[in-house]
């Protein structure tokens, strides 16, 4: 399986049903910090340039709020998009889960409540 | 009974009805046969007692091309039956004179044989049956020599008539839909093997169809060349199920559950259950419904909601 | 046993592509009763019919089986060609081989195997069929067009035209319909009043149109050329016979709470009212709901201040029972509703509007009078953001899959028109793409953008925030510059989806016209037969078929009036021969079978039957030919078999289910 | 004489089916009837009268002609292969014993039903004595001796022991084949057995069931009866009579779509059936009192006159004790004695 | 149970004329695929399949049996698919009780604008007649031969 084809599988989205509408870049919270925006996370896929999507600095600014993936009118998601891409590069790192001892003292207090909770979505299963 | 037999024989000799339709005494207790009367002297061997089970509403669809008014016996459950017949326009209620007689559960010589007495020589009706038989003397309580059908009573009340003689009681002790809910639980070989085993039986006699008050069609389908489906002996076990599964269809809804196919099966076979099954899915999923209990209702397959269950839906064990 | 002939249809290549036509025709010359086989480039053309023709008189053929297309496309034009030959049209069957079986299939291999089978089911059910005579009926000179709207509005006057009555039944107080809203019209920009009004006028006018208005269909039963149709005339309160029109009581009504149907609920109306000014009829209604009279018993204003006498509290709904040949669906449109989408704050804020509020916002006898300001305070906007694709081309449940078509003229309109009004407005307008297929649509838009500088930008908005100092801030995508943007606006003009009227299901179930997923009723063919529903006797005109601008409405309006007046033209119709029979040997007269039947076609007589040589009354199931539609609910519901269908017996239905498990 | 433990039998059976097929009475959802021998079926000798008689094992309920096969325009015919293989019925009563010598006298006359006669030939009959007859057994009537019936090999069953007899050249062979399983015995249980029997028979309640006046003398004095009016009445004009009859032989042929060509079959047929002896121009017995005449004209009058006084009625009672209507053949003859008197 | 890939199934689908039929047509003109195992017989209304015709076709050796109506509400004659809803509600639950899988038999509402739907349905009932194998349970082993 190609790295395209992981990352629709993981996923479950289709890219071509995108109709470049923007919505997702316009409803995104971390728009700003991003280099790639939500939209583009679609056509990189589409075009199945996945090494500079699991190279791009978006992937550790997504809050994975999921605006983009409730607000697609298309079923698009581009949040789940990254979020495979994570999980790609997250894959080839190995084993470097943390262990649930492990984290609480890394916590740092100024992180967003919401990434937290956001983890704990993304990886529930 | 006498009454039943002084008060037909009273309607007889008035001229109030040409023919009465009862049962005639047989060679025994346990052997009373469906007859017409139409005389005094023939009415001496008008009989009532506890072995006449046979429904006699069938008969009232020939009786009624005759002339002039027929004096029919009906059962609570019998009652049921020609209103349904009565709703189909089958039978005619201006040439009926219905005597509405008492009922408190029908015995069945099977039964009593199954209880294990061989060589019957005499037996009463009452409880327990006094059985006299080639090897000795024997009892067999009521209850267990009556028809399987009775253990599942509709009531006592008769639904059509035009008096009522006797008393009747309502018998049931068991949950009508027991032997259906049982099967349903079985996983699906042992469903088709049980079926497989009890169909496997069947010959093809038609008397449960030649019995059955809803199987009144001038010529069946498996009779007739309309379907290409006339069949006279099961040649493999797909016709069992063919007839089977299509004769309980075109009952459905219709159906009183009156158990005479069952009573008559000569293989023993409980046909009944294909009956009771479709009953017991329309009641679930059409609302309860007694064919026979209205004769101005509107059959479960002649009617619908927009809102029925789907097939699917129904498959998977819902209702809605 | 009959001697048929087997036509293979190439379709060019579309079958015969991916079909082996000649192993087919192979194939088929091997089944009984086959004496011919033959396969052809084109069946259904001239020279195609002339080979059939040709082999029905060389061969003495009884039957065909054409193997080709699906039968819903050329089955009439072999049943013409079998006709034109001396063969009873009722002895052809269609094989589908191509949109069943070529245009699905791959693999040759597989679908000359599959095509064998088709035509082998043709061909058993062939050996079966009769020769059928279709019977005739009358057709009633009259037609009835749902909605009065403009398509129903065109649609009768183009009927009526031609000289036969029509009656127009509109649900609400006045026709007029969405384009009586409107203020102005892309891409001409005229006033949409000035326009509509005189067709209003003419139709209120025509001789041979009438209208009922506060009225709704009931009850629809009978077929093509033999409708019966109940309306329920709604109790209007007001004599319409009396009324003069003079507004008086609209003015003198002391309850005037009721948010305005026709302006959208932007302002309110008097319980008594008439929804605008050139309202046709001229005749107020009573909203019971919200007069005080019907309330509290108390009030009678109107009926006081009344010269004409014309209010009348006593009145009652109507039932008018009417025949017609032919019946008109032109149900029109709404928007949806934006509940779903919270993104847009149109629940939140007032200054969230959407284009058919702007219209009436714009529009001179509109709740502003036309001055464009925000309804939250009055204000007149510098800053204006338009949406588009509200709700349309959007495939998750909250919006609709289908584009609504008329959102991007209408909102080059509104942007053009309110640079030109109030050229201190900043416009913005955010697309995902601009749709300007049609006469002068592209240029229009462009216009709006050279000329009037409308800003447009590519991209969507993800939110819309209501701001403490009442403004909006509207944050949307740009796609070009690869940016997002936070526009600070007073007012946000959504392009909200367009979607069927709520009543149009009903009024389909009752026609038995079918219906989309979307609530678009089904045209006969897509492309050849686009304003007929599948229905005979049905067809349809405007937004009720799918999304329309007004022009293209129109001359729907006037097709559907076309296909009316040729049906209405003809004095009989010959109908469909494939109806139920009894076979009085068979049949018990139970009556399950007239329970069931939706037509009403099925009666029972007593006669005498000569059974194998019993002769005995009986009663037995008679069908009306005229009545029945050949559903075949009747011949389910006969345990005996007695009741069958024509064209479609048990025999035949069987044999075709023989011939495929072989 | 030769006996075995019952407690043997199944031996005995798994022996018999090694070298050929058994067909004998087994049990299957709580009726019995003559079926093929399996190592897991339930054997039931304790029930008097299988449902079915046992004629089904020389002339099955229905059985395949012949096979028409169509391939393109082709067709091709291949006949059922006639029974080649020998086989044993076993357990069969006296009574059902002589039914199939009432069926020798129709099938193996000319012209001989091969498929039957092939049967018959490769048929090994092991009967079985009546132990306990029941009240509607009435085939003393017909001359037949329950408690020693005929057949290829004799057998009586007792509480310890199946006695075993044979008889004929075929039962001698059957003998020898299960010969180790066999011991020598006297006579004496099996005297007893049938002096119990014969008491037994003597207080049958139609012991006195009397023939007289049915033969084919008879014909029209019977056939135009008006008792026929009142005793076909009930009659539901079900088979359930004819198919449970030893001796009742009617088949229909009959072909079924296979869908590339046509299996033709026999099947047995009723004459209560209303579309019995069908023909294209109708129904040469258009009432259900014809047929039902029909059916005890036939069993007790046409038949004897046409077979040396042999009756088609060998008083198993089966229909006794099936039918749904309680009608039965001793009903009838009672009936027309009453009229005699 | 293990899909068996050769395993190539008989299947009989009944489509109304006035919706099903219309969509399968409109998935034959938008080229969506579906096994070629299905057959279609076109009826006037799913109103019109007698379970005899379904029973026929286990018979003559179908491995699976659909019928494809209107929508309930859209019948063309108004009410016939209320009635085979119900009909074949009975039908297909008397075949469950006696053991014979309900899986083999389905009905599908498509109309005439699904050809998407119909293709679907198809390939779906396609899947799981390959997935439940050969009907041996009703058919007629004389049709086998």
């Amino acid at each position: 399986m190609n790295a395209k084809e992981q990352v629709q599988q993981i996923s479950g989205v289709n890219p071509y049903k995108c109709m470049k509408c923007g919505k997702c870049s316009a409803t995104c919270p971390a728009y700003e910090e991003m280099d790639i925006k939500p939209h583009q996370f679609v056509s990189y896929v589409q075009s199945g340039n996945i090494e500079a999507l699991a190279a791009c600095k978006s992937m550790w600014k997504c809050l994975s709020c999921f605006a983009c993936v409730e607000r697609c009118p298309r079923d698009v998601q581009p949040g789940r998009i990254l979020d495979a891409a994570r999980q790609i590069v997250v894959r080839q790192r190995g084993g470097n889960y943390l262990t649930a001892e492990e984290i609480p003292p890394l916590v740092d207090e100024d992180l967003p409540q919401q990434l937290l909770v956001s983890a704990y979505r993304r990886y529930k299963r | 009974m006498q009454e039943v037999k002084n008060r037909a024989l009273a309607l007889l000799k008035d001229g109030t009805v040409k023919r009465v339709l009862g049962w005639r005494i047989g060679e025994n207790t346990y052997d009373p046969e469906p007859a017409f009367f139409e005389s005094e002297e023939d009415m001496q061997t008008f009989v009532y007692n506890n072995f006449c089970a046979a429904n006699l509403s069938k008969y009232m669809i020939e009786a009624s091309k005759l002339e002039g008014k027929t004096l029919v016996c009906l059962k609570p459950c019998d009652s049921y039956s020609f209103n349904q017949l009565l709703s189909e326009h089958r039978v005619d209620r201006e040439k009926t004179y219905i005597i509405g007689v008492g009922c408190k559960g029908k015995l069945s010589i099977e039964n009593v044989k199954r209880a294990g007495v061989k060589g019957i020589l005499s037996v009463n009706d009452t409880d327990p049956l006094q059985v006299e038989t080639l090897y000795g003397n024997t009892e067999v309580s009521y209850k267990a020599a009556m028809l399987d059908r009775c253990h599942v009573c509709k009531g006592k009340e008769h639904v059509v008539y035009d008096e009522l003689i006797g008393e009747s009681e309502d018998t049931s002790t068991a949950d009508r839909f027991a032997q259906v809910q049982m099967i349903e639980a079985m996983s699906p070989a042992e469903k088709f093997a049980f079926f497989q085993k009890e169909l496997s039986k069947c010959i093809r006699c038609n008397a449960c169809r030649n019995v059955c008050p809803a199987c009144s069609c001038r010529k069946c389908v498996f009779d007739s060349d309309k379907f290409d489906s006339a069949q006279k002996a099961n040649v493999d076990s797909f016709e069992e199920k063919m007839f089977h599964i299509i004769r309980a269809f075109h009952v459905a809804g219709r159906c009183t559950d009156c158990g005479e196919c069952s009573r008559v099966c000569p293989q023993g076979i409980p046909l009944h259950l294909f009956n009771r099954k479709f009953i017991k899915d329309i009641n679930t999923l059409y609302g309860e419904y007694q064919a026979g209990a209205d004769a101005e209702a509107r059959g479960p397959l002649t009617s619908f909601t927009a809102d029925d269950a789907e097939p699917s839906v129904v498959a998977e064990g819902g209702t809605k | 046993m009959q001697r048929i002939g087997v036509f293979v249809c190439h379709c060019g290549s579309n079958i015969a592509a991916t079909v082996d036509v000649k192993k087919v025709a192979e194939m088929a010359r091997l089944e009984p009763g086959v004496v011919f086989a033959d396969d052809y480039q084109y069946m259904c053309s001239e020279a195609g019919q002339a080979k059939i023709g040709a082999a029905i008189k060389e061969y003495n053929l009884t039957g065909l089986v054409v193997c080709s297309c699906s039968p819903r496309m050329h089955e009439a034009t072999f049943r013409k060609c079998a006709e034109r030959y001396g063969l009873n049209p009722y002895m052809v069957e269609i094989a589908n081989i191509r949109e069943h079986c070529s245009w699905i299939h791959k693999d040759m291999e597989e679908a000359t195997q599959k095509a064998v089978i088709l035509a082998r089911a043709a061909i058993a059910k062939v050996n079966l069929n009769a020769p059928l005579q279709a019977g005739e009926s009358r057709v009633t000179k009259r037609a009835l067009v749902i909605g009065g709207g403009i398509a129903g509005i065109q649609t009768a006057l183009d009927i009526a035209d031609a000289g036969y009555e029509v009656d127009i039944v509109e649900k609400t107080p006045s026709i007029g319909g969405r384009m009586s809203q409107l203020d102005k019209t892309f891409p001409t920009l005229d006033c949409s009043a000035c326009i509509l009004t005189p067709k209003m006028v003419d139709a209120a006018g025509h001789e041979k149109i009438k209208i009922y208005t506060y009225s709704e269909v009931e009850k629809v039963s009978g077929f093509v050329g033999d409708f019966t149709v109940d309306i329920r005339k709604k109790a209007r309160s007001v004599d319409e016979a009396k009324c003069t029109g003079c507004g008086v009581c609209q003015e003198k009504c002391p309850s005037k709470k009721t948010p305005s149907e026709f302006n959208r609920g932007l302002n309110n109306r008097s319980a008594i009212y008439t929804p605008f000014a050139q309202a046709i009829p001229n005749v107020p209604v009573i909203d019971r709901e919200a007069c005080i009279k019907f309330k509290t018993g108390k009030c009678g204003v109107c009926e006081k201040v009344c010269q004409a006498g014309a209010i009348n509290y006593a009145q009652e709904d109507e039932i008018i029972t009417e025949k017609y040949g032919a019946i008109v669906v032109a149900t029109g449109f709404d928007t949806i509703k934006l509940d779903k989408y919270d993104e847009y704050a149109y629940s939140q804020s007032k200054d969230v509007i959407t284009s058919l509020e702007l219209e009436r916002i714009m529009n001179a006898a509109g709740p502003t009078k036309g001055h464009l300001e925000r309804l939250s305070d009055g204000k007149a906007p510098k800053e204006i953001v338009f949406v588009q694709c509200v709700g349309s081309r959007c495939s998750d449940e909250r919006g609709k899959p289908y584009c609504s078509k008329i959102c991007c003229m209408y909102t080059a309109k509104h942007a053009m028109l309110i640079r030109d009004k109030y050229p201190d407005v900043n416009v913005t307008v955010f697309y995902i793409d601009v749709r300007t297929p049609g006469k002068n649509f592209d240029e229009f838009y462009r216009r709006a953008v050279e000329e009037y500088g409308v800003n447009y930008i590519k991209g969507q908005v993800g939110k819309v925030a209501p701001q403490p100092d009442g403004s909006l801030l509207v944050q949307g995508s740009d796609l070009i510059d690869n940016k997002q943007i936070k526009i600070k606006a007073d007012m946000v003009v959504l392009a909200t989806a367009i979607e069927p009227n709520q009543g149009v299901r009903n009024i389909a179930t009752m026609l038995t016209a079918s219906i989309d997923t979307n609530n678009f009723l089904t045209e006969a063919h897509p492309k050849l037969r686009p304003v007929e529903s599948p229905t005979a006797g049905v067809f349809l005109s405007g937004v009720c078929q799918g999304p329309k601008d007004i022009p293209e409405t129109v001359s729907q309006a006037g097709a559907a009036a076309v296909k009316v007046i040729g049906l209405l033209a003809k004095d009989k119709l010959t109908t469909n021969p494939c109806t139920a029979q009894a076979d009085e040997l068979l049949c018990n007269g139970c009556s399950n079978c007239a329970k069931v039947c939706p037509y009403g076609a099925i009666t029972y007589e007593t006669r005498q039957v000569n059974d194998h040589g019993i002769r005995e009354d009986r009663r037995i199931a008679v069908v009306n030919k005229a009545l029945c539609q050949g559903c075949g609910a009747c011949t389910v519901t006969c345990p005996s078999g007695a009741m069958d269908l024509q064209g479609f017996s048990n025999r035949q239905l069987i044999a075709e289910v023989d011939a495929i498990c072989r | 004489m030769k006996k075995i433990a019952i407690s043997n039998l199944p031996k005995l059976y798994a022996a018999i089916a090694k070298a050929q097929s058994l067909i004998l009475p087994v049990k299957t959802a709580g009726k019995t009837n003559f079926s093929l021998w399996t190592e897991a079926c339930d054997v039931d000798l304790q029930t008097l009268k299988t449902v079915k008689s046992a004629k089904d094992a020389f002339f099955p309920q229905s059985e395949t002609l012949y096979h028409c096969h169509r391939d393109g325009k082709n067709i091709t015919i291949t006949p059922e292969d006639l029974q080649s293989e020998s086989f044993v019925v076993f357990g069969i009563k006296g009574c059902d014993v002589r039914g199939i010598a009432v069926l020798d006298k129709v099938f193996l006359a000319e012209p001989v039903d091969s498929f039957y006669a092939a049967r018959r030939c490769h048929g090994t009959i092991v009967s079985l004595a009546c132990g306990a007859p029941e009240e509607s057994c009435f085939c003393k009537v017909f001359g037949i001796d329950c408690a020693e019936p005929e057949g290829d090999v004799v057998t009586w069953l007792t509480e310890d022991y199946l006695y075993w007899k044979p008889v004929t050249e075929k039962g001698e062979k059957l003998t020898a084949l299960v010969a180790d399983l066999l011991e020598d015995s006297d006579d004496a249980a099996v005297t007893a057995q049938k002096e119990a029997i014969g008491k037994i028979v003597e207080k049958l309640p139609y012991a006195a069931l009397s023939l007289e006046g049915w033969n084919g003398e008879a014909l029209n004095e019977k056939f135009n009866s008006p008792l026929w009016e009142t005793l076909y009445k009930p009659c539901l004009a079900c088979g359930t009579c004819t198919f449970v009859c030893p001796t009742c032989q009617c088949y229909d042929i009959k072909d079924y779509n296979t869908g590339n060509g046509v299996q033709r079959y026999r099947c047995w047929d009723s004459c209560m059936y209303s579309d019995f002896t069908m023909m294209a121009h109708g129904n040469n017995r258009t009432s259900q009192l014809q047929r039902f005449r029909q059916r005890f004209m036939h069993k007790l009058v046409y038949f004897p006159a046409n077979n040396d006084g042999m009756y088609s009625c060998v008083g198993c009672g089966r229909c006794v004790d099936k039918c749904p209507s309680h009608l039965n053949i001793v009903k009838v003859i009672k009936a027309f004695g009453k009229e005699g008197k | 149970m293990s899909v068996n890939q050769e395993f190539r199934p008989k299947i009989v689908a009944f489509c109304c004329n006035w919706c099903s039929y219309a969509g399968a047509d409109l998935a034959g003109s938008s080229r969506l695929s579906y096994p070629a195992d299905v057959k279609i017989i076109r009826v006037p209304c799913s109103c019109r399949v007698n379970p005899m015709f379904i029973l026929r076709a286990f018979e003559k050796g179908a491995d699976g049996v659909i019928l494809c109506g209107c929508h309930p509400g859209d019948c063309h004659y108004s009410t016939g698919n209320y009635y085979a809803r119900r009909r074949m509600t009975l039908l297909f639950s008397m075949l469950d009780f006696m053991g014979v899988e309900n899986g083999r038999t389905r009905v599908e509402w498509v109309s005439a604008a699904e050809g998407v739907k119909f293709s679907t349905v198809m390939n779906d009932f396609v899947e799981k007649i390959r997935s439940l194998g050969e009907n041996v349970r009703l058919g007629d082993l004389r049709c086998k031969k």
